[in-house]
């Protein structure tokens, strides 16, 4: 995790640039990112970043280091696979609201309950961006789409909650215009051990035109003082304050430590006494009749 | 009497009377004695109840297939008797449960050597514990048809011993009721006394599925992710024993679309990956097939057929997802298929499966099939020194590295995660060399022909066709799968009839051999394809190519063939 | 819902005789899922009973009633589909724990948070019964199966504490010993207005040799009767209580009432001034340059 | 001036500098004069940035396909020119954004008439508003060609008037500054002069997508669900809008699979249901459809391909997802395929599909594609109450009810909930007739000959294939979906030049409709198969069946086929 200049977030970008939509909350979230990478001295060949299908799922075209943008809700299930075959690499998942929680929903409980060792953020604008505009699992009941022209039917869920629900290690939230806050919680998901999330508010002003930037100030709360993060049920019920989707309280929910996928998988190993030099003829043997 | 070279007999009663175990005693018996072995079993696809059926064959040579004819049957309960009466063979045996179990009277079928004895009654009242009553016919039948005993006692040492003295000795008392019940009270009337065989130190029994999990081990699979379902869960089982004592990892996925998931990300990470599943499975897999397909990463998927399609019939055989696995995609994804026909190819055709994937950095398909995947058999023990191991051509070279590079093979350098100035973006869009997105219709012809056009040595690469020809043989079969050992014990038989035919054993399903195949075809004016499907699928996937017009022999009942259906067919069409 | 004679639970039973092994918890939710029906009385052919694959997703096949068996993880969207098109009738779903929580875990969140108006049954055993023995989502950390042969390495996830997450409007824990509470719980997830769920314990003998019906004995708790069901929070917490598989609370955990799937197209086509007598030439009309 | 009786222009530009609005308005003003029109639009797969197309063709008869050449070009922006300059046709019209705009210098093109319009800068400095700049645009090539400036203004007025009379007043001032540049600062040198149309009463413009909406509302949907996808979301705009109005429902499912299992759901208790998607989608409901199929519950699968495989080129032309939608499912399943060639096959095509589902109780697939879905064209406005409509064969008899009972016609009686004595349970089981698990070998025949078998007469129910044969032809053409309209204009086109050529429209594309098809090959020694993907599907298809070998005219670059490339391999071939 660190290389021999100091790294800026610049030198973490690519070549090509952002395909998002001018005033795309989804630009703050890369800013942050990047500055985090740099604060972390992450290395541009020792990391990964993981996505599906969505606007927010071209994130790692626009960043340096290793990535795949694979297919619509399996962004998880990749990241999984890579980081338990390759733990010595930094693996982040970035994704949007309908990619991680329609499509991807059934991933999420797996990867949150096994601790998966990987970060995953969720850029949650309660639309479906890259297709235009239709209702995503995060919109407001009533809100109008192409898909809901008399209003969308279906009651949002809500990332944060499911994911403390899912047995998730460290859950945030936060708000693609509070740079700083965001940097800092990523900084911290990335040194997580284990499955960290944290759903960012980054709205879609092309489609949404609920959720806005506008919509959401005075609006905004932060996680309070006295808020004890190792404790699920506060977290729970901090996750469920907030009475609509306009109000949002940015900050760390929750954080514990306990064994990881990798962990677990070592003991596994550790059980079947695994050698790089086990020879297969022991295997072998054990079909002589 | 003159003892017999060759044996088939089937163990028939109720799924959990230990019928499995009774088989499979014998045939690691028999293995154990020096003859080779080959089971057949079929389950009720419920955990109990309904019938479940094991046959094992003998033989001083190698075991092509389950066999024609069945020589003895044993039958543990009424509806075993119904289900196989109206098929014993004119001159075969049967052994039956009677008095004293549910067969209320005396069996007699014309022209078949009838057996009773009491299996139930003697495991209730003799030895008070009814589950021993497979034993009982185990030794019954053991002793009536000459199977080695002292090698089943052997067997049955190796494996109870761990679970105390008691346990061998109850089973070995059962054994000892059963002979004793056929020296006392029988006499032999058919003319089946298996011969014995010498004790080979090299030879393993292996089910299909262990074999493809071995065949795994061997190529050097690093990870292995699944979900499970019938008939392919004992793919991971093996794994989930073997992978970590190697260091590798298992992971058992939430469903199949995870597994696949899991095995690209780690694919990608440079481990060699695999998944097993079946048709529904590999239904589920289609979208992410041809993601790996486009982004180009090596990826190995043992598709264990079933009767289908849905749920259909979970543990009975078919060869149906050829057309899937070759055709299916939305898009035009390249992709390969390679079918093993019996135990030893799912252990080498896996590593070479493993070769391929590695190679052309694109997945591959294994299609065996629940009556392989479930088959044990005998087969000399694999040496791992000997292998060809192929690996993915790596790049560290970060100079000018373009991950998707049009190059003459049209196999592009791949870079791992970890490697300075290589990295680059695994996509499932359309990408210029260097992964980014590209739309254009010149990238796009250009990058779709090199993913199809690196396929093209690969006959070359993977040359497993087997052509049996004969001089001046009209008739040309070609099978495919397990279909393939039936068909050579068949042209065999032809063939001792006098009867010219000739034989094509192409392992490489897709993209077809077409070396071999044209070859073949040209020879041959007539082309008979058998197969277990409804649709022909092979045939129409040889015609779809080729424009020739085979001959369709085409079963969907649930079960393979026999020697003798083929054999049949050829004299009608020859 | 009602009859003219009054019907009893062997009225409900099918020709087809249970597949599942002798000491199976199945038989217990069959039985009482038979007089909840003659108790409320369940027209034969006003019941649609739906299930995926496994063990328990034979379940429909025992019961006289319509019914679906559907592909592994799919009965409960092939279950909400049918309810729109079928208001009339009465919907169950019947499945195991790796039906519903491993491969069909994608669809639990949209079904409860759209409040569809279904029953869903999880009979669940910890294991994988149908396909002989592999470890479940809620199979314990360390428990040996035959795809964990060193011991399962995932921890559990806790079904009851998903759904209440989930925006499930009545949540209820049972098992299978215990056939009045059962009976009474299935009774009321019928009658209940919404997305109902049962995890009822069941436990497999034939496989799962650590949660047994002796296991369970000593470690059954009843909800306490002071439990307010109408509050998350302390739903949540009850459901978080158990330290182990090994313990159960039984009872009715949550029950609320807000808008379900129906209310919801109900207003939608009110909206769009909905008839049956509607002319489609006013749509094409539209179409007029 | 001679007037043209055809015409087609190009907009170019940015996506999201209202290329698309500005192509929409003069499509819809031309079809109010009473011309008839088809437009051809490529988007890029971002939201924003990146070329954007919108073509239109203008004539006073049927326009089949969006022509060979374009006669006018219009390009906003300089990445619009760089792509397009290179193809310019001799003797074409180019007008473009000059002085004032991106493009830095005049623009002057060999051979190609060239007109200099300060789109950009009219829009900014004289008008104030930059986003008028299509408006400006359009008033110049309508003032330029003789487009209808008065349907172009009465369509402005009828679609901004409800956002207030100053939004129409824009509009009309950057019409009229357009033209007004035109007058003042241009000579029209080229002959494009387009002739004007009589206002037709009973046409109506639709997009393909919504035409699919408008034939499922027609035969009687009742309920939809889907999961977005591009190209196919439309067809759930149309329905989200319409359906509820005729007491229907729409859900948007969580992902593909769930909006198949709802279908599926929906379709068991009676309703009429479809839902739609593209590749992606058609991959993951691969296990469903073989449900389907396997429980013979009748659903209606609309699938708008796009460019493949995996995420590929998702706003892009392919014919690439015949051999998943024909072949794929593991397991053998029967499954009907049905492809429309152009918006009024949209219509009547999704109202047989339904019926086809319907009597037949199994998944229909309608095969549109990209450029079919978001093409707008005129046509003559349906009438409702002249459409067949087939309803399922119901049951209400309770007495020896069998959903599975095996008929003559192989199609069983089906039963609704809430039907006394008419219980059954719908299953992806392999059944008996009476839908209990049955794995017997006589049973899964007889059952997958029944599944398979009942769509012997479909060619006769549904006999849309046309066979337009000249008396001694030697080739024949054989065309699918979108790529037909192109087919027939370059058969018109060498046939006027004397050439030979007979020309086969099957919209049935699986099973093929053998009877017409068989005729037709029989007829004609050599076949030609032009269709846009890698493989030549469709060629594969038909010689995988009737091993007649096609001569595969495929091409896979994004877009489709122009009549001159179908006329230059005709007479390549002939
Ligand atoms: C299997 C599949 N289904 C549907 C799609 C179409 N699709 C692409 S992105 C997307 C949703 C994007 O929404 P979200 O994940 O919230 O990302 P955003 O664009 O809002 O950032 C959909 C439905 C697809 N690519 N693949
Ligand atoms: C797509 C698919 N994958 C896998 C399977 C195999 N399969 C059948 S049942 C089952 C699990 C059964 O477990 P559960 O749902 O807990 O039910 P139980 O048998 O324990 O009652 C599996 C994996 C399948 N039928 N379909
Ligand atoms: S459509 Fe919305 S989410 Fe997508 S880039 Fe534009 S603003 Fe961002
Ligand atoms: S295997 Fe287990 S769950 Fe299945 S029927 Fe037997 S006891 Fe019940
Ligand atoms: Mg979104
Ligand atoms: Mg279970």
């Amino acid at each position: 995790m660190s290389t021999n200049t100091p790294m800026k977030a610049k030198d973490y970008k690519s070549d090509i640039p952002p395909t998002w939509c001018p005033g795309c909350g989804d630009y703050g979230v890369l800013n942050s990112t990047l500055k985090a990478f740099a604060e972390l001295e992450i290395g541009i060949h020792d990391a990964v970043l993981v996505s599906g299908i969505g606007c927010s799922s071209r994130f790692p075209y626009f960043v340096k280091t290793y990535g795949m943008h694979t297919a619509h809700g399996r962004a998880l299930p990749v990241a999984a696979g890579l980081k338990v075959a390759r733990p010595d690499q930094e693996v982040i998942v970035f994704g949007g609201d309908g990619d991680g929680f329609s499509i991807g929903g059934g991933h999420v409980p797996h990867i949150a309950r096994k601790n998966t060792d990987i970060t995953y953020i969720c850029m949650d604008n309660s639309i479906y961006g890259l297709t235009k505009g239709q209702m995503s699992p995060t919109s407001e009941v009533g809100m109008v789409t192409t898909t809901s022209p008399y209003g969308a039917p279906d009651n949002p869920i809500n990332p944060v909650s499911l994911c403390l629900t899912y047995g998730a290690t460290y859950v945030a939230q936060a708000y693609s215009s509070e740079g700083k806050v965001m940097q800092e919680l990523i900084k911290n998901a990335i040194l997580h051990k284990g499955f960290s999330f944290i759903d960012i508010i980054s709205p879609c002003p092309t489609f949404n035109k609920i959720n806005t930037f506008d919509s959401y100030k005075g609006n905004l709360e932060r996680v309070p003082e006295d808020h004890d993060a190792t404790d699920l049920m506060a977290a729970l019920a901090l996750a469920n304050k907030p009475k609509a989707r306009g109000e949002v309280i940015t900050g760390l929910y929750y954080q514990v430590e306990r064994p990881t996928l990798l962990d677990r998988l070592d003991e596994v190993r550790a059980k079947a006494n695994a050698s790089d030099d086990f020879d297969p003829n022991i295997s072998i043997d054990e079909y002589r009749p | 009497m003159t003892k017999r070279n060759d044996l088939v007999i089937r163990f028939g009663g109720e799924g959990g009377e230990g019928i499995i175990s009774a088989g499979d005693m014998v045939t690691q018996a028999a293995a154990r004695s020096g003859l080779e072995v080959l089971t057949f079993k079929t389950f009720p696809a419920e955990i109990r109840g309904g019938y479940a059926m094991y046959q094992v064959r003998f033989s001083k040579d190698t075991v092509l297939c389950e066999g024609s004819v069945i020589d003895v049957t044993c039958v543990f309960n009424k509806e075993a008797l119904d289900v196989n009466i109206g098929g014993l063979a004119e001159g075969s045996a049967l052994v039956y449960d009677y008095p004293g179990g549910e067969i209320k009277e005396e069996v007699n079928v014309p022209g078949v050597f009838c057996y009773a004895v009491p299996m139930s009654k003697i495991a209730k009242d003799d030895l008070g514990t009814y589950r021993s009553k497979n034993m009982v016919a185990l030794g019954a039948v053991a002793e009536l048809f000459d199977l080695p005993i002292n090698s089943i006692k052997e067997t049955i040492e190796a494996k109870f011993l761990k679970k105390g003295q008691e346990v061998v000795d109850i089973n070995f008392k059962a054994i000892d009721a059963g002979i004793a019940h056929v020296k006392e009270n029988l006499t032999k009337k058919d003319p089946y006394s298996m011969v014995s065989g010498t004790r080979k130190e090299d030879t393993i029994v292996i089910s299909g599925n262990d074999a493809i999990g071995l065949g795994a081990l061997l190529a050097g699979v690093e990870f292995f992710s699944a979900y499970p379902i019938t008939p392919a869960t004992e793919v991971a089982y093996f794994l989930a024993k073997h992978l970590p004592r190697k260091n590798g990892n298992l992971v058992q996925a939430e469903d199949e679309i995870a597994s696949i998931a899991n095995i690209i990300g780690a694919s990608f990470g440079g481990a060699k990956s695999m998944t097993a599943t079946s048709g529904p499975g590999l239904s589920l897999m289609q979208e992410l097939i041809g993601m790996a397909s486009m982004s180009e990463v090596p990826i190995v998927i043992a598709d264990v057929q079933r009767g289908g399609p849905s749920t259909g019939l979970p543990t009975k055989h078919e060869q149906s997802d050829l057309l899937l696995a070759a055709l299916g995609c939305h898009g035009d994804a390249s992709k390969v298929v390679i079918s093993p026909e019996g135990i030893e190819d799912c252990v080498y055709l896996t590593v070479e499966a493993f070769n391929v994937a590695e190679k052309y950095q694109l997945p591959v398909m294994v299609l065996s099939d629940g009556s392989l995947g479930f088959r044990t058999a005998s087969m000399k023990r694999p040496d791992p020194s000997t292998l060809r191991i192929v690996n993915r051509d790596i790049t560290t070279n970060g100079e000018n590295f373009l991950r998707y590079k049009l190059t003459e093979s049209n196999i592009s350098p791949m870079s791992l995660p970890g490697t300075e100035g290589c990295a680059y973006i695994s996509t499932g869009l359309e990408h210029s060399e260097s992964s980014a997105p590209k739309y254009t219709s010149d990238n796009h012809v250009a990058m779709i022909d090199k993913r199809f056009n690196k396929l093209d040595d690969l006959e070359d690469f993977f040359p497993e066709t087997e052509a049996d020809c004969e001089e001046g043989a009209e008739l040309g079969i070609i099978s495919w799968g397990s279909t393939i050992g039936v068909v050579r014990e068949a042209v065999n038989m032809v063939r001792a009839e006098g009867i010219k035919v000739s034989s094509l054993y192409p392992k490489l399903i897709w993209p077809l051999p077409r070396k071999a195949l044209d070859k073949f075809l040209d020879a041959h004016p007539k082309i008979l394809i058998p197969e277990v499907n409804k649709q022909g699928q092979l045939a129409k996937v040889i015609q779809g190519e080729t424009g020739v017009k085979p001959i369709s022999y085409a079963i969907y009942g649930g079960m393979p063939f026999t020697p003798a259906m083929i054999a049949d067919k050829i004299k009608e069409v020859v």
